[in-house]
């Protein structure tokens, strides 16, 4: 019993329960929405985003922020998709993207930590660099024509399921695994969480927070392959605006944005609510200049009801432990203390 | 420290540091053996913590060396230091508040997290203290947080354990039991450095003594050569020889007056049925063990948490449940416990950290030079060292953080100062400023409520004090029953005294 | 009417001209292949062509950029405007400054500049779109359920190609069913989405028309994703032929449109250059442009507009392409 | 020299990096020497710069508002259907659309502040919803979203346009705010307030600061600045349209926290937000006129951007590593 209290308890619970509840509404309206078909396709579409919010939840963990994931995914993206189109190997292309979003990321990193600038400043300033230098290097064109055999590989099916559905699912899975029980996993939540304390107890903070961003780093370059895999064309301005939809989808999957708190499986369910707001608006059939003032009002009315209730919860449990030890005469002395 | 047969664990060799221009520490050694306690005391801001924060790797040390274990160590920071064994306690409990309690035990430890566990359940037992392994830090009162860095260091088993004034926040009890346990790791050869305010600690536990002061040690030897009065003595500036602690309580007619603050029968989270009286110019304490819900009462009083049934009177005006900003308005004032959390701005400025409350009745634009003024005044009058009006507070020595928030409040001129731990981790020479300025305020006819946890304060300054036993009022001590003995019985619930509102 | 030769009589060398040249955006294919007609056309001729413009398409940004071409003094401008009035203000000032203002691809109001270099009038175009989706079916008559999928809602260009399209469709094909609009706001992973979601909705779709360079590659991956062929479901739009020539040849789409955007561009800068070098063009003057061939400037009302001055006018491009399987290598833009 | 020790570093700093600017830039193209090309170009950035100035306020009590684009494009929305689709007086048609910005940050503020979410969600979510609601308004109302409302009187663009004794209005107008927002900032104690939320809410609660009325207000500021960028740009623009407003979010954001404003809260201030402005604008404008293309400007921004934070990061860590290398010597020295 504790066990299951536990488990819904915990916050990635209640954000699954927001899309459960989200599916439901909107399959009320077209029954379709609920079929095994869409449910795969959504999956499928937001891949992506979840990729993307698994590396934004190692720097949001640690206290800091990733702006820059937009700009490595498009750069990564122009850069092995020229690989591809010029007849590069698959691997070769796979294996620069890393390198990209690597060297991105521990750039960030060496800003953040060794010469002290704001997060946000530096990769915000990453992200309009990188920005610029796609466009230098692909000389501001689309790169397109990309090879059908590498576009196959988003395609592949494995018992019914798409595999690269599988693949992310897997790599979310052990990355969770890592940052909630084992001891290094923890660092990253314990450095958001307090920072001054960490260096206390001898944690490699600098390390760990170069960890994080070149995880976010590697983590959009990845997205960035899922991007020329799924989508086929990349242009100057692939993944733009992308971070801000990321950064929401894992607040919404209860990641807080000043560190020390989240976990991976609630980014992705946020994420997975995020890109599931767009296509549930083509089933619903509403006239499509509704879709921002629907989207925008689901987002604020999910972050608003599930913030009502955590400090619900919070206030309730604060009662009952404040309550538990006043003495009252008809309750036994020992009962109170355990 | 001359017992040459023991082995040397530490040797700190002309440490020298400084903050800006600030020069901390102006060139000091200092040498720890297995088995010994070396208690270091000093004013608030000596460079105490400093000190220790440089053994552990946190601050590197502008010149001298550190030696551990007899080998000369260069590339120095927290993670060698807790290789080596050194484990500091620090003052201001540096947990992770969105970790449960059990997560912050165990982080960072190479020891499995049964294992923690057990050795924990242990401890506890050892100490007689209990903490849910499943709360989150964050809900922890200062109190516990500071019980639960003590076990943090206590688990590490390190072969140098520093403890930065780690009673702080707690009672005579929980106190008496942590000597216990530090008397075994005396026995099992850990050196231990103890930092205190408290000088009593210092002869129950203490092998060693030194004093800190101007940045040098002034004194230093075995704790059987001193006396208290000798301590106190060594810790005064160079000119002011002649220190004499002169609190006296005064003894004020109030009976027959009406009661400035009259509390009825209030009952809310943690606390249940309590009624007492605070009159003008008088000092009431109120007098429990760590948990016993007083803080809950104090913030139900200034606003802060609303109540469930019950009724506060603040000259004779009915404020249950009013705001923080009525309750401040009608001049009550509120000195937190968790100085940090609730009580200083960080990184604003000592004048704007004095000055935060009392611009609000300055009128609709700010008045720098007012400011100014009103900060130097307390400034003097609290003798709190500060390098500048505009430093930010945080970089002040944790004493002295204290009288800023201590001027704040005396800043709005309220009648009434609800004050929750206000000693805590301030010198002898500060304390008895403020207990000097509490007379004062007495005298001008106003009045406080007390909370401590330091059991000889509050008998000392209190006129009268209620008893809180588990968010019960369980007794009352008028004037003259008011003596430690009393005041330890009280606390514990054991004591067979008069209750004067359960009666009528 | 004056039949100018190459080298006109004007006060101004074609050294010393720079055209700005101003797409709606940068990092969009269609818009980089005009720079790239513009600027072969301006090494050939001598003059200057800067590419200016910002990767976001938006008003602030292109009033922007016309005003540092006025503060760094250029010649004329040949822009592609995002807003139909909102560049007004702008435009006059830039005039004043004795900068000769020319449009292509989208236009402004027609008394903000001299002329208009067009693709085709929302007739044309809307005509033609209507028209590529028809060809394909067995049975235009009948009924058939279509979908409009292009980038926003704010876009003036495609949405009035959309809007005398619908027109279009009632008065030609009355049993068409329009099921649904739907934007992909220029966003690659948001279009292949909506796609995606647009072919499960409407499992019995007929026809999607995209009338957008990011929409129509992402319909037709969708479409390709999903194994649904030509045959399926007829997918058909603007976009070049570089992005959409591997769905021809497998089959996933039969045709799609655009008209030829490089000599657009090319044309938009020799008419700017060529009247900033201090000749005129009035409505009813040819102008032969190498390379390109003759082009007569029409009156404004052919857009539907009611300004009409000597100076104002149109030049339409002398076609557009509908590509299949059998042309779209002949092309490469 | 005792003079300038009175600035915060950071904004002296700034004053550098605004006078190397006009002098590169100067030197590239001396046309970028020209008062009124400099002037004039305030009406290009105006827009983000007051916005900015509130965003800094909101910044400094350890929020974010990402929302102040989209309310522009939906202040512009109304300011046209007012005045053009229903026929109200032009003056009140601004003023009220004006109102409506600061109700779109009431929304915020009270969500905010009394709902307890994350600034970035709620604001993400209003950036969505503001839009989204001014392509309904023009979806509704049945005027053509893609034409935008325009014909607006000649008196309207006067606002944008006009000029007192040779100073353009954008220029008076980020005096004025800039003045608004300074004086309310730095020198009442609402300003005072706002910074000690900032640093420490649960303290400046236990203070007897009304926080949450005080965070929420700083949101309502920031949606009122929204509200006149938007009518100065619908002026400016001569037309109203949905999107209009659309890219000021990262330029937004970037003249805040390059003004030196601290994403935590609790430090910063106006005068660092209008010099980074400035910079940034004219950062623009310059490079453009030194003949490089719009769309390499990004770089220029994020180079700028990071080296100048880099810059004082790395001095006072220098400074100290400095500091101890001497001490070294000395003491092997002596
Ligand atoms: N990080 C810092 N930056 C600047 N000054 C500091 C810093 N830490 C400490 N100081 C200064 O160093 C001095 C010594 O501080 P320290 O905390 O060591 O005092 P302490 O002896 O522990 O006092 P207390 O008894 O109040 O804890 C103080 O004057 C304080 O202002
Ligand atoms: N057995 C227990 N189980 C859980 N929590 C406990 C237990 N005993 C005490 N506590 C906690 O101890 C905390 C002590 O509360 P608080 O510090 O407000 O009381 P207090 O009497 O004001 O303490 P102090 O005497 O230090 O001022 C409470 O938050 C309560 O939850
Ligand atoms: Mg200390
Ligand atoms: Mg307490």
């Amino acid at each position: 019993m504790p066990k299951v209290k536990n488990i819904i308890g915990k916050r990635e619970f209640r954000t699954l329960l927001f899309l459960i509840i989200f599916f439901v509404l909107i399959g009320a309206v077209n029954v379709d929405f609920l079929s095994l078909g869409n449910i795969h396709s959504s999956l499928k579409s937001s891949l992506l985003y979840i990729v993307l919010a698994i590396g934004m939840t190692f720097v949001l963990l640690t206290g800091n922020i990733d702006i820059s994931i937009g700009g490595i995914l498009g750069l990564s993206a122009a850069v092995s998709g020229t690989i591809l189109r010029d007849g590069g190997s698959v691997i070769t292309a796979v294996i620069v993207a890393i390198l990209i979003g690597a060297l991105i990321g521990l750039i960030n990193g060496f800003g953040v930590t060794k010469l002290n600038i704001s997060s946000f400043i530096m990769t915000l300033g990453m992200l309009g660099i990188t920005r610029v230098v796609q466009v230098i290097y692909t000389d501001g064109q689309w790169v397109e024509n990309l090879p059908i055999s590498f576009k196959r590989i988003s395609q592949v099916d494995f018992l019914g399921v798409n595999l690269l559905v599988l693949i992310v699912i897997a790599g979310l899975i052990c990355t969770h695994l890592y940052l909630a029980y084992s001891r290094k996993g923890r660092y990253f939540a314990a450095i958001g969480d307090n920072e001054e304390g960490a260096i206390f107890l001898g944690i490699p903070v600098t390390r760990y927070k170069n960890y994080a961003f070149i995880i976010s780093g590697v983590c959009a370059s990845l997205a960035g392959l899922i991007f020329v895999s799924q989508i086929g064309f990349i242009s100057t301005n692939a993944g733009a605006g992308i971070e801000m939809t990321v950064i929401a989808a894992a607040v919404l999957g209860g990641v807080s944005l000043s560190g020390g708190v989240g976990s991976v499986i609630g980014a992705s369910i946020g994420a997975i609510i995020m890109t599931s707001i767009n296509s549930a608006l083509v089933y619903v059939k509403v006239p499509a200049f509704w879709n921002d003032a629907i989207s925008g009002s689901l987002l604020i009315i999910i972050v608003v009801s599930d913030a009502l209730l955590t400090r619900r919860a919070e206030r309730r449990a604060k009662k009952e432990r404040l309550n538990a030890r006043v003495l009252r005469k008809e309750v036994p002395d020992n009962a109170v203390f355990k | 420290m001359v017992m040459g047969t023991s082995n040397n664990l530490v040797k700190l060799q002309a440490i020298k540091k400084s903050f800006n221009r600030n020069a901390v520490l102006k060139g000091v050694s200092l040498e720890l053996n297995e088995g010994e306690v070396v208690s270091i005391i000093g004013g608030n801001g000596a460079g105490k913590s400093t000190l220790m924060k440089i053994l552990t790797g946190v601050y590197k040390a502008d010149a001298g060396t550190i030696e551990v274990n007899g080998e000369r160590l260069d590339k120095y920071n927290p993670s060698s230091a807790h290789e080596k064994g050194i484990y500091l306690v620090p003052q201001e409990p540096l947990l992770f508040p969105n970790m449960t309690v059990e997560q912050n035990l165990t982080i960072g430890v190479s020891q499995s997290r049964q294992e923690v566990k057990d050795k924990t359940r242990k401890l506890m037992e050892e100490l007689g203290w209990s903490l849910d392994l499943n709360r989150l830090a964050i809900s922890l009162t200062i109190a516990e947080q500071q019980q639960l860095e003590i076990i943090k260091g206590l688990l590490r088993e390190a072969k140098v354990l520093i403890l930065d004034e780690p009673t702080s926040a707690l009672t005579f009890s929980e106190t008496e039991s942590l000597f216990k346990v530090i008397e075994k790791l005396k026995a099992a050869k850990v050196g231990i450095f103890y930092i205190t305010h408290r000088l009593d600690e210092i002869f129950r536990i203490a092998t060693h003594a030194v004093i800190l002061r101007d940045g040098k040690i002034t004194l230093e030897g075995n704790v059987t050569e001193f006396t208290k009065d000798m301590l106190i003595q060594g810790l005064l500036p160079e000119g002011n020889k002649a220190y004499k602690d002169t609190f006296t309580k005064k003894l004020l007619k109030y009976e027959e007056e009406n009661p400035l603050l009259k509390v009825r029968n209030l009952s809310g989270d943690g606390f249940e049925n309590i009624s007492f009286d605070v009159y003008r110019g008088e000092v009431v304490g109120l007098v429990g063990l760590v948990g016993a819900g007083r803080t809950e009462i104090a913030e139900a009083i200034y606003g802060i948490n609303h109540t469930k049934s019950g009724q506060i009177f603040f000259d004779d005006e009915e404020i249950t449940n009013h705001s923080i900003d009525d309750c401040v308005k009608k001049g009550i004032a509120y000195i937190p416990e968790d100085r940090f959390l609730h009580g200083i701005f960080s990184i604003s400025s000592v004048r704007n950290n004095i000055t935060a409350q009392v611009i609000k009745r300055k009128g609709f634009f700010t008045n720098k030079k007012e400011e100014d003024q009103i900060a130097t005044a307390y400034i003097e009058k609290l003798s709190i060292k500060i390098s500048s009006l505009t430093e930010e507070i945080k970089s002040l020595s944790g004493g002295n953080q204290q009288k800023s928030v201590i001027a704040r409040v005396l800043s709005t001129n309220p009648q009434l100062i609800i004050m929750d731990e206000p000693t805590r981790g301030i010198d002898a020479a500060a304390r008895s400023d403020i207990y000097s300025i509490i007379t004062v305020l007495k005298e001008q006819g106003y009045s406080i409520l007390l909370i401590s946890s330091d059991l000889e304060e509050i008998e000392r300054i209190s006129d009268r004090m209620y008893g809180i036993y588990r968010g019960t009022c369980n007794a009352y001590l008028s004037n003259d029953e008011v003596n430690s003995a009393n005041v330890m019985k009280v606390a514990f619930g054991t004591y067979e005294g008069s209750d004067p509102y359960a009666k009528s | 009417a004056c039949n100018s030769e190459e080298e006109a009589s004007g006060s101004k060398d074609a050294e010393d001209v720079e055209v700005v040249f101003i797409p709606k955006m940068t990092g969009n294919a269609f818009f980089e292949s005009g720079n790239d007609g513009a600027q072969e056309m301006a090494e050939e001729h001598g003059f200057k062509v800067k590419y200016d413009g910002a990767p976001e398409g938006t008003v602030a940004n292109q009033v922007q950029i016309i005003n540092s071409a006025i503060n760094s003094g250029a010649d004329a401008i040949a822009i592609s405007s995002v807003t139909s009035d909102g560049l007004n203000q702008a435009l006059k000032k830039a005039r004043d400054a004795g900068i000769e203002v020319v449009t292509w691809d989208s236009d402004v109001d027609p008394d903000h500049r001299s002329l208009y270099i067009n693709q085709g009038t929302p007739e044309i175009l809307g005509k033609m779109l209507v028209d590529m989706a028809a060809e394909q079916m067995d049975d235009p008559q009948a009924e058939q359920q279509v979908a409009w999928f292009y980038s926003s809602p704010t876009v003036p260009d495609q949405n009035s190609w959309v809007d005398y399209a619908t027109t279009y469709i009632e008065e030609n094909y009355p049993s068409w069913e329009i099921v649904t609009k739907q934007f992909g706001e220029g966003n690659e992973q948001k279009s292949l989405q909506i796609a995606e979601s647009i072919l499960q909705t409407y499992p019995d779709i007929d026809a999607i028309i995209c009338p957008d360079s990011t929409a129509l590659p992402a319909m037709a991956q969708a479409a390709q994703s999903n194994n649904l062929t030509a045959e399926d479901v007829i997918i058909t739009g603007f976009a070049s032929p570089n992005s959409m020539r591997q769905y021809l040849e497998n089959g996933t789409i039969q045709n799609h449109g655009l008209w030829d955007v490089k000599t657009q561009g090319a044309l938009a800068v020799y008419v700017a250059s060529h009247l900033a070098q201090g000749n005129e063009l009035k409505v009813g003057d040819t102008l032969d442009v190498p390379g390109i061939g003759e082009v007569k400037v029409e009156p404004n009302t052919i857009q539907g507009y009611d300004y009409e001055a000597e100076d104002s006018g149109i030049i339409v491009l002398p076609e557009r392409i509908v590509f299949t399987k059998e042309n779209t290598n002949d092309y490469n833009f | 020299m005792q003079f300038l020790s009175k600035f915060p570093k950071w904004n002296l700093a700034l004053v550098v990096v605004l006078t190397c600017e006009i002098v590169i830039f100067g030197l590239l193209n001396p046309r970028f020497w020209d008062v009124g090309i400099l002037l004039n170009s305030f009406n290009d950035f105006v827009g983000v710069a007051i916005i900015g100035f509130f965003v800094t306020l909101v910044m400094i009590t350890g929020g974010i508002d990402i929302s102040g684009g989209a309310i522009v494009g939906l202040t512009s929305v109304v300011c046209g259907l007012l005045a053009q689709v229903m026929g109200l007086h032009i003056g009140l048609a601004l003023l009220l659309a004006i109102l409506v910005g600061g109700l779109c940050g009431l929304l915020n503020g009270v969500l905010i502040a009394y709902g307890h979410v994350q600034a970035m969600v709620i604001t993400l979510g209003g950036m969505l919803l503001y839009s989204g609601v001014a392509i309904v308004l023009v979806g509704v109302s049945g005027v053509s979203a893609y034409e935008g409302i325009g014909g607006f009187p000649e008196a309207f663009s006067w606002i944008a346009y006009g000029s007192i004794v040779g100073i353009p209005h954008s220029v008076i107008l980020f005096l004025l705010m800039f003045i608004i927002a300074y004086i309310l900032l730095h020198r009442t104690t609402y300003g005072r307030f706002i910074y000690l939320t900032g640093i420490n809410p649960n303290a400046a609660r236990y203070a007897g600061i009304n926080t949450k009325r005080i965070i929420a207000s700083t949101y309502v500021l920031s949606g009122l600045s929204a509200g006149v960028a938007g009518v100065m740009v619908t002026s400016y623009l001569g037309s109203s349209r949905a999107d209009f407003g659309t890219e000021y979010l990262m330029p937004i954001l970037t003249v805040v926290v390059l003004g030196g404003t601290l994403i935590t809260g609790g430090k910063g201030g106006v005068v660092g937000t209008a010099l980074a402005s400035v910079i940034v604008g004219f950062l623009q404008i310059g490079l453009q006129m030194a003949g490089v293309s719009t769309q390499y400007i990004g770089l220029a921004t994020g180079l700028l951007l990071i080296l100048s934070v880099a810059f004082l990061g790395i001095s006072s860590e220098f400074k100290a590593n400095l500091k101890r290398y001497v001490s070294t010597i000395k003491i092997s020295g002596g």
